[in-house]
């Protein structure tokens, strides 16, 4: 019982990772239906950032955690959100209005250049920082078992929880949000009505890149370790969070992040952990073949 | 095809159909004979492309049925096939509302296309296509003939060999017609194929429907928004407003019917909001 | 949006200069972190460097790179726009010219590959690098089926080419087969997994397919890296067996009673003997599949691939059988996909799961789409960029992967609709030919 | 038209390299980028030293030294590749690969081309092929798996230990050569499990491990994921010994893993740089600032088995070269080393180490 509640812990921190990460994806897909392979990179170079935030923290000697967290976290929001509109302007928006699979070529193109961007710049080698945030509390003292949630565990839930209740917010009260959703729903529309098409596409990516520079923090403070290639896979499981929960859709990013985050958790705690991805794709597949549009997408029932 | 005039060759019986909490169709039941042009014609969101998609397999039917009286295979049910199935076996065929197409490929490519059954039955599973055997040269070339008598007869023979996407609307309209008839409808569904035209291609249309359905005694059931073309061409007219048949008849009869004129002029708005709904439970924006 | 591209007034120096410091201006932002700045190892702990210096040269290289590159763009478009001003083609004129250029090209791409062995056949690189790039045509036009022609997102192919080259070294190591009595069963084995990955999806659309297919194609490596006893795991397979020539090997010193390639030729041996001969196997594969991939286009399965992508309703509502049509593409995307495993197995004799990577569903797709979907010669131009850029790069070392990956982007913006995105129909009304006389006449 | 742009690539990438042919030309190859570039790094670092302290004495039987250096990125396909080029530019020996993968179907050209190479890959199946002019220089992942193994059944009796591995080729081969000796000495592992290198989280399988009670993890694999792995057992309160394989040499692994590196312990061969005979050279390469570490001495070692070999045979020639390579004895700055029929060296000898401070030792 206890370590089971040990592993729904874990699955849950992993998957708010996973979520905050696969918000990008979703968000950008809701705006120009196309899959930004890049993002998962867009989240690296977010963690390096990160990493050189602290560095830089540490060698001015500041210690007061939440001002260091502040200041890391603005930093690799800015820093990011330029490469997120930078990736758009140069490798997506010159292919608007072509085929839909330029786009994604273009993007597997620009994931290449980032990695190996970062990896050329900031090295091969892995980037370790000192933990940031050790310790924890122990919820429950069970015999032989301590279940424990570190710091660092409860920054990362809080701060998805937080995150979410103000995109939610954002998207459905402000007139960015509104903007947003009408360019989802028909950019040719939308731009008819003075709604600054391109403008809103470059916000989205900003935003999308934002949010994965907060995940980038919390991976580097949780983990304390990136290297140029952590892009990739978080990449790829973030991308299939967002299509189990429906692509376009917030909250189903975020329940596919959490709930791929929960089965590889319990999965491998329970089964074979070697099989935890087979798993992840297996129930994508069933949940796919069930409810083609993911689990809170929009039935997609193509108008004859 | 030379079926008696008074034949019925397809009989919707008591259909409904519902998204939901919202009912397109609602106990509709009409009969359709051969050899004639049957026109419905009803507000917007009435229910007309539902009913299309009912009769030829995209949307499965709440209940009710939709016998087709088939002059070799008896009477099928088409509520329970497939949409290929319903082009293939019970040879109704349709075209789209807003066109569709396939634009990169040339005029007739398109019109080939529309034969695959046939020219896929020649080429046994392919192996007599890629050796070029003669039984396989003879399909294909009498489907070449095929589709260049439509496209000599719907004047689109220049055209030929230009993609399909690049032309004008109205040829495209055309163009649609002329697959579909190469696919060789026993019961041919037109979606308000006069939208969009201009008066002089409007004329045309009506000549060809009248060609169709006089010279080749094809039966042809006709989608208009737009009064004035169906009165000319139609033998016989259903009128439907908010998913159920309010009149039916002979052009004249139709015209002079209170109920369809209170329908197309009473009660416009309240028209656009049901459209509205029927859309959003279809899938909402344009494909 | 500034699809009004011909409206577009002339910079005047201001703006360009303007423009080149706003750029140069996002260059220093992005270089920050980046370059700027950066963190090393100090005894155990990081410590930050900086290299304001590096980032100066790097921004100042942006600033006068985006002059340039403006400068020429405009350039180039200007002369286009003159060129289309001046010239009086029809879309038919440019359509054969097109037809021509790559009619020209293909034979070109024939004549060098069949004489690049006997013009460099001691040079091993050369043959085994023109190998590979066959190889990656071959996978390229596999999937060019899939998606440049069905229009079917396919992103886990290295799937298939995993099934074809497992299925090669197995029967081979294992069972002792021939190249010859493997590769068919490869290829169908290969094309099974198709439908049987193909069946359950086929009511996905686009993307979620796309992911889909992803997925079966990790399934399938972590399934050969975890069952050991079947695949070797991660280990892999080595010592697989090299074709022979109508049952002579390539070996200097054959076993008791049998004779080998040289010796019954009565030559020296030499080990280019079996690499020429592997890359004119496949070359000669290579040209079969070709063939039978540009007629299948011709026939009334290909075309309705072709209209599967354009349309997939208005297929329906003609009576055709998606579902089988779907399959069919899968199929034989996925046997050729096979094809390729077993050539790739045969070349390397060895195979691990590392080889199939999602990477490498990556840079197949990009053949295919950097080609030009469905075009075939488009596919041969992508491949040999693609397996060439990285070759040509390894004089520069690190920076190889990178200017990889700028060239994909690169040629995407450049040529959104691939190198070769002509599309030839498959059959006319009236031969071309004709056509050209009959306008002389029209004047 | 693209393949007569191949053509000449190739001409100007050297693919001919008879026109300056004074030199004898050697070559090394690995990962020099990528992942594993670091190893990679080492390897270059080693045999630089080495090919200038060779030319340095004059060469080999009178010819200067020439080093090429290949990268396959460990990518299996490229070393292939790798491996064709380096046989166009007339090697004539080959210290790698690295990865196993990628040493296993270059070794497939080379044989072909007659080219000798000394590989530092420990998996068996190197030399398990019956090629004749594979020759390694490393311990096999059998024989460090064994003393590992028998090390975990001797200091923790009676503790409970995991058995985990990467799913690499490395890792599981030396995982499940652990497991087998720990077995064989009566000391069933508790748990055997896998990872997957390159992601972040192993939250999961710590928490399995905690509550299966492990003290010792036995692991294939590489340094990285060692560090995350203690990191997050020290965060979870595991109190975690760690037992690796020869990958574990990386500095890295310090860097990364902070004090919890102490709890390191693997196996690597006699630690060189105490061989009083190699003391010179650790000194210059600490005098040039590289810590002689990992594969640097492995890849300087190799040059000079090259060069003794080559001595000794009187020539450079394939044959030659391999019979003396095969019959000799030659004294390297990794100690004595001999070669038995396979090719595997005749006394690999693997020491168990253990981090300490930021260094690595013998466990005392």
């Amino acid at each position: 019982m206890a370590y089971a509640l040990q592993q729904l812990i874990n699955g849950l921190t992993l998957g708010s990772m996973y979520g905050l990460i696969a918000i990008g994806y979703t968000m950008v897909y809701g705006i120009i239906g196309m899959i930004n392979f890049a993002h998962g990179d867009i989240f690296m170079v977010s963690a390096f950032i990160a990493v050189t935030a602290f560095t830089i923290l540490a060698a001015a000697d500041v210690t007061s955690i939440p001002l260091a967290l502040t200041f890391v976290l603005i930093v690799s929001i800015f820093f990011t959100s330029a490469y997120g509109w930078a990736v758009e302007r140069t490798a997506y928006r010159p292919l608007r209005g072509s085929s839909r699979l330029a786009p994604l070529i273009s993007a597997i193109g620009m994931s290449i250049f980032l990695q190996n961007t970062v990896q050329l710049t900031q090295g091969a080698r892995v980037k370790p920082i000192p933990p940031v945030l050790e310790g924890g509390v122990v919820l429950w003292d069970a015999p032989g078992f301590a279940v424990q949630i570190g710091w660092s565990q409860i920054l990362i839930i809080v701060t998805t929880v937080i995150l979410m209740s103000a995109f939610t917010w954002m998207i459905t009260q402000t007139p960015f949000g509104r903007q947003q959703r009408a360019c989802e729903q028909d950019r040719k529309m939308a731009a008819l009505l003075g709604v600054n098409v391109d403008r809103t596409i470059s916000y989205t990516f900003m935003l999308g890149a934002a949010l994965a520079a907060v995940a980038g923090v919390m991976v580097t403070v949780y983990y304390g370790v990136v290297d140029f290639f952590i892009g990739f896979l978080a990449g790829i499981k973030a991308f299939t969070a967002a299509v189990l929960g429906g692509i376009g859709s917030l909250p189903g990013a975020m329940l596919g992040g959490l709930l791929i985050g929960l089965i590889e958790s319990f999965w491998s705690a329970y089964l074979w952990a070697e099989y935890k991805d087979v798993a992840t794709f297996g129930i994508l597949c069933l949940v796919l073949i069930l409810r083609p549009s993911g689990l809170l997408g929009r039935p997609e029932v193509e108008k004859v | 095809m030379n079926t008696p005039a008074t034949t019925t060759l397809l009989s919707v019986r008591q259909l409904t159909m519902r998204f939901g909490g919202l009912t397109a169709i609602d106990d509709l039941s009409l009969e359709v004979p051969a050899g004639k042009i049957t026109g419905i014609i009803g507000p917007n969101g009435a229910g007309k492309t539902t009913l299309f998609n009912c009769l030829t397999g995209f949307y499965k039917p709440t209940t009710g049925s939709l016998r087709l009286n088939h002059p070799r295979h008896g009477e099928i049910r088409l509520e329970t096939l497939p949409s290929h199935r319903v082009a293939r076996d019970a040879q109704v065929v349709r075209t789209f509302q807003n066109i569709r197409l396939f634009p990169k490929m040339t005029v007739l490519e398109n019109l080939i296309v529309a034969q695959h059954n046939v020219l896929q039955r020649a080429s046994k599973f392919s192996i007599a296509g890629l050796f070029n055997l003669p039984g396989y040269r003879r399909a294909e070339a009498e489907s070449i003939a095929r589709a260049a008598t439509w496209l000599r007869r719907l004047g689109l023979e220049q055209l030929a060999d230009h993609a399909a996407g690049e032309l004008p609307y109205g040829i495209q309209r055309r163009i649609e017609i002329a697959r579909a008839l190469c696919v060789d409808p026993l019961l041919l569904c037109l979606d308000e194929p006069a939208a969009g035209l201009n008066p002089r291609e409007s004329a045309e249309l009506n000549d060809l429907l009248l060609y169709l359905s006089g010279e080749l005694g094809l039966s042809i059931l006709l989608i208009e928004h737009d009064m004035s073309v169906v009165m000319r061409v139609s033998d016989h007219i259903g009128v439907i407003s908010y998913g159920r048949k309010i009149a039916e008849g002979t052009p004249e009869q139709v015209k002079n019917d209170p109920q369809v004129i209170k329908a197309y002029l009473g009660e416009d708005d309240d028209e656009d909001d049901s459209e509205q709904r029927t859309h959003a439970v279809a899938g909402g924006a344009n494909p | 949006m500034s699809a009004v591209v011909f409206a577009r007034h002339a910079m005047t120096p201001a703006e360009r200069l303007r423009d080149a410091a706003w750029v140069a201006f996002v260059g220093l932002v992005l270089g920050i972190p980046m370059v700027g700045l950066t963190t090393v190892d100090a005894g155990g702990r990081l410590g930050v460097e900086t290299r304001f210096g590096l980032l100066a040269a790097v921004v100042a290289a942006v600033f006068g790179g985006r002059l340039l590159l403006r400068w020429a763009i405009d350039q180039a478009r200007n002369r286009k726009l003159e060129r289309e001003r001046a010239s009086t083609a029809t879309a038919a004129d440019r359509a054969s010219g097109a037809l021509k250029l790559v009619n020209f090209l293909g034979w070109v791409a024939l004549g060098t590959a069949i004489t690049l062995p006997i013009l460099f056949s001691d040079n091993r690189y050369v043959v085994d690098t023109a190998t590979t790039v066959l190889i990656y045509v071959m996978l390229g036009w596999g999937l060019n089926v899939v998606v440049g022609l069905a229009g079917l997102l396919d992103l886990g192919y290295v799937a298939f080419y995993a099934v074809g080259a497992y299925s090669y070294a197995l029967l081979s190591t294992q069972f002792g087969w021939s190249f010859w009595e493997a590769l068919p069963v490869s290829g169908a084995l290969a094309a099974s997994f198709g439908i049987l990955l193909g069946y359950p999806i086929l009511r996905l659309r686009g993307d979620y397919l796309a992911i889909v297919t992803l997925g079966f194609g990790e399934i399938i490596r972590i399934i050969l890296v975890n069952w050991t006893e079947f695949s070797g795991g991660p280990n892999g397979i080595s010592s697989i067996p090299r074709p022979s020539f109508f049952g002579l090997d390539f070996t200097r010193s054959p076993a008791e009673g049998e004779q080998s390639f040289a010796g019954f030729f009565g030559l020296e041996f030499s080990p280019m003997h079996r690499l020429i001969f592997l890359y004119y196997l496949i070359l000669v594969l290579a040209l079969l599949t070709h063939a039978f991939v540009s007629r299948l286009r011709k026939l009334p399965v290909g075309r309705a691939w072709e209209a599967l992508r354009e349309d997939e309703i208005a297929c329906q509502a003609m009576g055709m059988n998606t579902t089988h049509i779907k399959l069919s593409a899968f199929a034989i995307g996925a046997m050729l996909g096979g094809f390729g495993g077993v050539f790739f197995a045969a070349r390397q004799g060895f195979i691990s799961p590392e080889s199939f990577v999602f990477t490498e569903s990556a840079i197949i797709l990009a053949i295919v789409v950097l080609g030009g979907m469905g075009s075939q010669m488009g596919v041969v131009l992508a491949a040999t960029l693609l397996v060439l850029i990285p070759e040509f790069g390894r004089g520069l070392a690190e920076y190889r992967m990178l200017l990889f990956g700028l060239a994909m982007v690169l040629i995407m913006v450049w040529r959104p609709g691939g190198l070769l995105a002509h599309r030839e129909p498959t059959l006319r009304l009236k031969p071309l030919q004709q056509s050209a006389p009959a306008k002389e006449a029209a004047r | 038209m693209k393949k007569t742009l191949l053509a000449t690539a190739v001409l100007t990438l050297g693919g001919f390299s008879g026109a300056a042919l004074a030199d004898l030309t050697v070559a090394i190859a690995g990962p020099m980028t990528g992942q594993y570039a670091s190893a990679g790094d080492q390897i270059r670092r080693g045999a630089e030293m080495a090919i200038a302290d060779i030319n340095a004495r004059g060469g080999v039987l009178g010819e200067k030294l020439k080093l090429e250096i290949g990268d396959d990125a460990c990518d299996p396909k490229q070393a292939v590749s790798v491996a064709n080029t380096m046989v166009n530019k007339n090697i004539v020996f080959m210290h790698g690969h690295w990865c196993s993968s990628s040493t296993i179907p270059a070794s497939d050209v080379y044989v072909e081309s007659d080219i000798l190479m000394a590989t530092v890959s420990t998996n068996p199946q190197v030399t398990e092929r019956g090629l004749k002019n594979v020759f390694r220089i490393m311990g096999r992942d059998d024989q460090q798996g064994l003393v590992a193994g028998n090390y975990i059944a001797d200091a923790f009796k009676g503790k409970k230990v995991a058995v985990v591995d990467d799913k690499s080729a490395y890792g599981k081969g030396l995982a499940d050569e652990i497991a087998k000796a720990m077995e064989a000495k009566g000391a069933k592992p508790t748990l055997r499990e896998s990872i997957t290198a390159g992601e972040k989280d192993y939250s999961g399988i710590v928490t399995k491990l905690k509550q299966a009670g492990v003290e010792v993890m036995a692991y294939g694999g590489y340094h990285t994921e060692v560090a995350l792995l203690l990191r997050q057992a020290k965060a979870a309160g595991l109190e975690l010994t760690v037992m690796g394989g020869d990958t574990m040499t990386n500095s890295e692994l310090v860097t990364a893993a902070g004090d919890a590196a102490d709890n390191v312990l693997f196996t690597f061969s006699p630690d060189a740089r105490k061989n009083p005979d190699a003391a010179p050279i650790v000194e210059k390469f600490r005098a040039a600032k590289i810590e002689p570490e990992g594969y640097v001495l492995y890849a300087y070692a190799a040059m000079q088995l090259f060069e003794q070999a080559a001595t000794t045979a009187k020539s450079t020639k394939y044959t030659a070269l391999e019979k003396a390579m095969r019959d000799g004895s030659f004294k390297t700055v990794i100690g004595e080393l001999s070669f038995d029929a396979k090719g595997d060296q005749k006394a690999p000898g693997f020491v168990v180490y253990r981090w300490q401070g930021g260094k690595y030792d013998y466990v005392k």
